[in-house]
């Protein structure tokens, strides 16, 4: 955790990418990117790129992933080779795993799956370009992309990881502020209800520190609420 | 995959019991089962643990190799934590590469380890940028009556907190223990019948919703979350669980360092 | 393997269109789909590129890694060309290992650069014996509607004409573009209703027969071919594509000429 | 083949543990040890630890490993990653495949398959701690899982492994005499009948000396049997 | 592609081995290698030593890969460990996979697979030596074994490979021609009609040299195909 | 995995045949099939040799690597024996990742020539600690007509008795002769219709029950046994087995010596 002489916050609370404690990357969004999917979603934030697409919904295949009462969810999180610094060789991924399992238990959080039984739905999520909070990145234009595609919902699902840095509580991570920080809690937000459906969190907060972060997601989600809600209203963020 | 066709009945019971503030084996709502740890029990291994929590039962083995450190951490060792649930341990268990549920399972189980600090890296290096011990804590569910993740959790810190470091076997000195500053508890609670519970056995965890587990560490520092499963919590419903965790956690870590004592 | 069910339909009135000289989106025979192309759009890339045609959308991106020479060819790096179609670019596009269509997809594409010898592997030495830059080329589906062999392959070479060999991270130097000294270009035709055509979109391959995949050099000389899937063609129907494919290629490689002007 | 100054047996015959050359090592039974199976059994023997397990018999998934006129035997031996001196690594094994298979087969010899048509029944064999000997005590340890779990058979199955150390046949190899000794044969014996229905060996044995090791096993499989007999009544041995 | 001083064709425009420009390794073949297959059949051609069988048409199992209106080819074209200078090892590998994809593209165009709805026709190429050409040698020689085991065609698939070496036109490359030469052109020809059902093509060739390779593999065709003809009417070529 | 449907139906011809001391082929009951063994038949194997057992045929190939010694034998070369059971050999064998049917088959035959001691490792050392001979035995089979666990021995044993170790080819001296001091010999016997017998074919695998497979070197000696499928035999039909196995081994062994006279 020692990041040495690098300087990540100045005196007036000032961040490397010149950012105050509490703000968000610089995020837009554009739909239909994947002409041949039926929803789709491109969400650039920070140096993240992110492509999220949905299929279906369409027949369940083989008949034993089939559910009666509701549809399934296919959820596959993947980073493309070019996506980091040191290219990534393609093939089966323990992180990648992990984070396609809890990004469909989030998204059957709010899709009304009981209303195409027997079926099943993609969601394709791929790491065009990685900077940090990719996983954040992805859950949100994911639940923007199955919205463009008419997948009835309950709700967005908008993902936020703010963290520690210097000992300092800072919103939405960036990349070298991932790498040296101290703390990282993502966080799935549903904006209507101030729920979540998408929790993790590794390193190390104190109780009070803790609050400070979960403050600074669920007011960063509200703000990007309203940059999905206005793409989806137009075709892109901004305009 | 195969398709449990109970449940519809069995979250109905479970709700039942639940509006009467009731559970299957009478437990309490944030009760946990009678916990049985020893250490020790592996000949084998370096440093070992069984747990025992109703009818789950896991195993924990600590084994060391060595490594070439990574060029950017020249003076570090390192840690790695493996979960198996083998068919061994239940019938819903079948053979095949790692599910995405173990998978979680070991994540999970390693973050909250490793992100405690516990281990100092740097007291494993053996020569800088050339070799250094790789400490290997390997998860094994005997029986899974439910809440694998804690007892999981448990055994991996009682067996590390006890392991040898085999200096001798490696022509490197004298044996000398594994340093383990800090004992991280991981706490797990699921919704069962619309309200959250903690260590679910296997049939509430076969009728239940999401879970949530927590790791916190000796000064109640969160050092690992993870919610799993499908289903939404509010920010209160987390607040009594952070609260009912640093309880439960005092408890464990209380009897993880007693039995310290007896040896 | 999903088995389509409408082909019978579409391939005959595929055939009724081509016997009126037809396409389903009113192109002429052996005319492409709009190509647009896009340089230096992957930030973490040392060199990629976006080519779009159609609803057909890919992405190149060039990385760098130093490698051991082979043992007898002590003074060359490498070259190593990957295509990945994930199941986001389109709903046949199934989970899982390589299938057979994207191992070939990758291979074809691979000798096309390859074999024309726009790379001097020599050029890539960095310590004779020891070291050595490999060039990784990956190309990545975002939307298949239809030929990608002919996007991969010019998203491919665009991409390497405009990657940097990345020596400052690497510590060995100042940064310095990588020589590629050609632009070889595939062209695809695939017999469609009876005749063949170039560029088909997605349709027109689901309904369609053999596949002739042509890479020609700058100097009009041929370095790959590859005929795919089921079909016989005639020595007269292969000229005719020959000469098209030099026609088609020479415009093709001008647009990727024109765009490095413009850099 | 060589074990250079390592003296394997003494003058007395006494071997490095202490036994002679015809004893077996301790052996404890217990049974249980897998609360959510349908029968279990752990059985110490030496330093080895195994635990076996039953699951059914249980519906054949899929259909296609479906048999018409029996059960199915689905055998799993499997060394855990800290059962060895050298870890373990999980996954795909050359040799845990061969012993999982002539386990199964030895077992088909004796569980009464026709009583289940169209079922399954899983047996899973875990080496917890290994000594020498491991497929040995796995295959016993279950047949007795399989006693206690219910189904039906015509005997147990009763294995152990002699072998020959400096020139010397010795019945049930510890680690170091499989180390360093010079052939080991391995034996699964009917206890009613006298019959094999697993065998292996390998190494180097006259006709005299195999001989010699063949009725080692057969003497020290009557004897387990006696163990095996006890826990099956009263749940462990020794008591 | 530098050679150095290996001189591949000397001043009379004598190959290494003796050949001219235009002609092809001796070949011989032999049916019926594989007695429990449907059809097989043994080719050497210089020294490539390649077997083809055929098992079916077979019922085609699993049910997904049935087609309602034809048979499905398998094609597997695989190198035996030992059949090259440095050991294959066995497995996954992509230059076979994609070998199998072509060849099996190529047998589709002439094998009437519209007679056998439903089911599966097994082809299976191994090279068990080899010299340069596998892929020519495995085709033509799963065409013959296709033939031999009755299979209805509407004609043979012959093929072989041409290339430039020493800035020279050669036919039928031998492996210092492949390893050292400039460009190699394989093609598969239907005898009968003189059409294309297999073309691959690697190095660099001008439009003339393309013409001279593919004349001289259109002449090689034929005379090959009157080797196979010979073969499958007295079971061995020669006699 | 097939299910054969007629075993039943051939299960009770076998067993009428047996009673009356017959076989399917007109064999006795301890009678192999013709056998015929060709050496030197694989231009790019070290060594190889083909056998042929009734429709049984099969290729063994030796094949020479380099090695690191393994650390706790520094002047040791090493053997690796593998054998394939793919497709071609027969309509029942799919193709897949290895079955545990030729995993066993592989290791049976591997024990049986490692544990004879015929190769004396300590000879493939080149230089102490650092390099030494690998010794690989790939068998191969052609067609699977039964028994191919005595034609791969078989064929694996001769193949390494004419093999060359290529020295010449690794810049390491002259080529010379494998070392291989003894011909252990695999005999299998299958019981058919109650009985055992020797060297079943396919039809008597397919409706066969256990099978026992003996491997006995020069001396009688023996070095490696397996039983193998679902059945119980007693003491006293060993017994014969092994007497059997005697005079067929050295049966066997003599052809093999005599085959090396040829040479």
């Amino acid at each position: 955790m020692g990041y040495g002489d690098v300087e990540m916050i100045d005196a007036n609370g000032i961040r490397n990418d010149g950012r105050k404690a509490g703000d968000v990357r610089p995020i837009s969004i554009e739909l239909g990117v994947v002409p041949v999917a039926d929803g789709s979603c491109r969400m650039r934030w920070g140096t993240n790129d992110v492509i999220a697409a949905i299929y279906g919904p369409m027949e369940a295949h083989p008949r034993k992933i089939q559910r009666q009462d509701r549809a399934v969810l296919d959820v596959r999180y993947n980073m493309a080779p070019f996506s980091t610094s040191d290219r990534i060789r393609p093939g089966f991924n323990r992180r990648s795993r992990e984070i396609s399992k809890v990004t469909a238990e989030a998204l059957e959080s709010v899709v009304m799956l009981e209303l195409y039984p027997r079926s099943k739905i993609r969601v394709e999520i791929e790491i065009i370009c990685a900077e940090a909070g990719t996983r954040c990145v992805g859950l949100t234009a994911a639940s923007v992309a199955l919205a463009h595609a008419g997948i009835p919902m309950t709700d967005l699902v908008v993902s936020v990881a703010s963290g520690k840095i210097n000992d300092v509580v800072v919103c939405d991570l960036n990349k070298a502020e991932d790498n040296y920080g101290e703390a990282d809690l993502p966080m799935g937000v549903l904006p209507n209800t101030g729920e979540l459906v998408f929790l993790q969190m590794d390193g190390d907060l104190s109780p009070e520190e803790f609050q400070e972060a979960w403050d600074y997601n669920m007011n960063a989600a509200m703000v990007i609420h309203e940059y999905c809600v206005e793409a989806l209203k137009t075709g892109r963020y901004p305009q | 995959m195969s398709i449990p066709l109970v449940p519809q009945l069995l979250r109905s019971h479970l709700r039942e019991l639940a509006d009467n503030d009731q559970r299957l084996d009478s437990r309490a709502q944030f009760e946990g089962r009678d916990v049985d740890v020893e250490v020790g029990i592996l000949a084998n291994a370096e440093g070992s643990a069984r747990v025992r929590m109703g009818d789950t039962i896991v195993l924990a083995g600590v084994k060391f190799q060595t490594m070439t450190p990574y060029p950017d951490r020249p003076n570090e060792g390192g840690l790695m934590c493996m979960a198996e649930v083998r068919p061994v341990s239940g019938r819903q268990h079948e053979a095949g590469p790692p599910s995405a549920e173990s998978i979680e399972l070991s994540r999970v189980v390693d973050r909250g380890i490793r992100e405690s600090g516990c281990i100092d890296t740097s007291d494993l290096c053996i020569i800088p940028g050339e070799k250094a011990w790789q400490v290997i804590l390997d998860l094994f569910a005997v029986s899974d009556d439910g809440n694998l993740f804690d007892a999981f959790a448990l055994a991996g810190i009682t067996a590390l907190r006890n392991a040898t470091i085999p200096q001798e076997k490696f022509e490197l000195g004298e044996d000398r223990p594994l340093v383990v500053s800090k004992t991280p508890i991981m706490c797990s609670y699921q919704r069962v019948g619309g309200r959250f519970i903690f260590d679910a056995n296997g049939r509430e965890e076969l009728g239940g919703d999401e879970r949530i587990h927590i790791t916190l560490g000796d000064d109640n520092h969160v050092h690992s979350l993870q919610k799993g499963l499908k289903g939404a919590f509010t920010a209160a419903e987390f607040t009594e669980l952070m609260e009912e965790a640093r309880k439960k956690g005092e408890e464990l870590r209380n009897m993880v360092h007693a039995l310290e004592g007896g040896n």
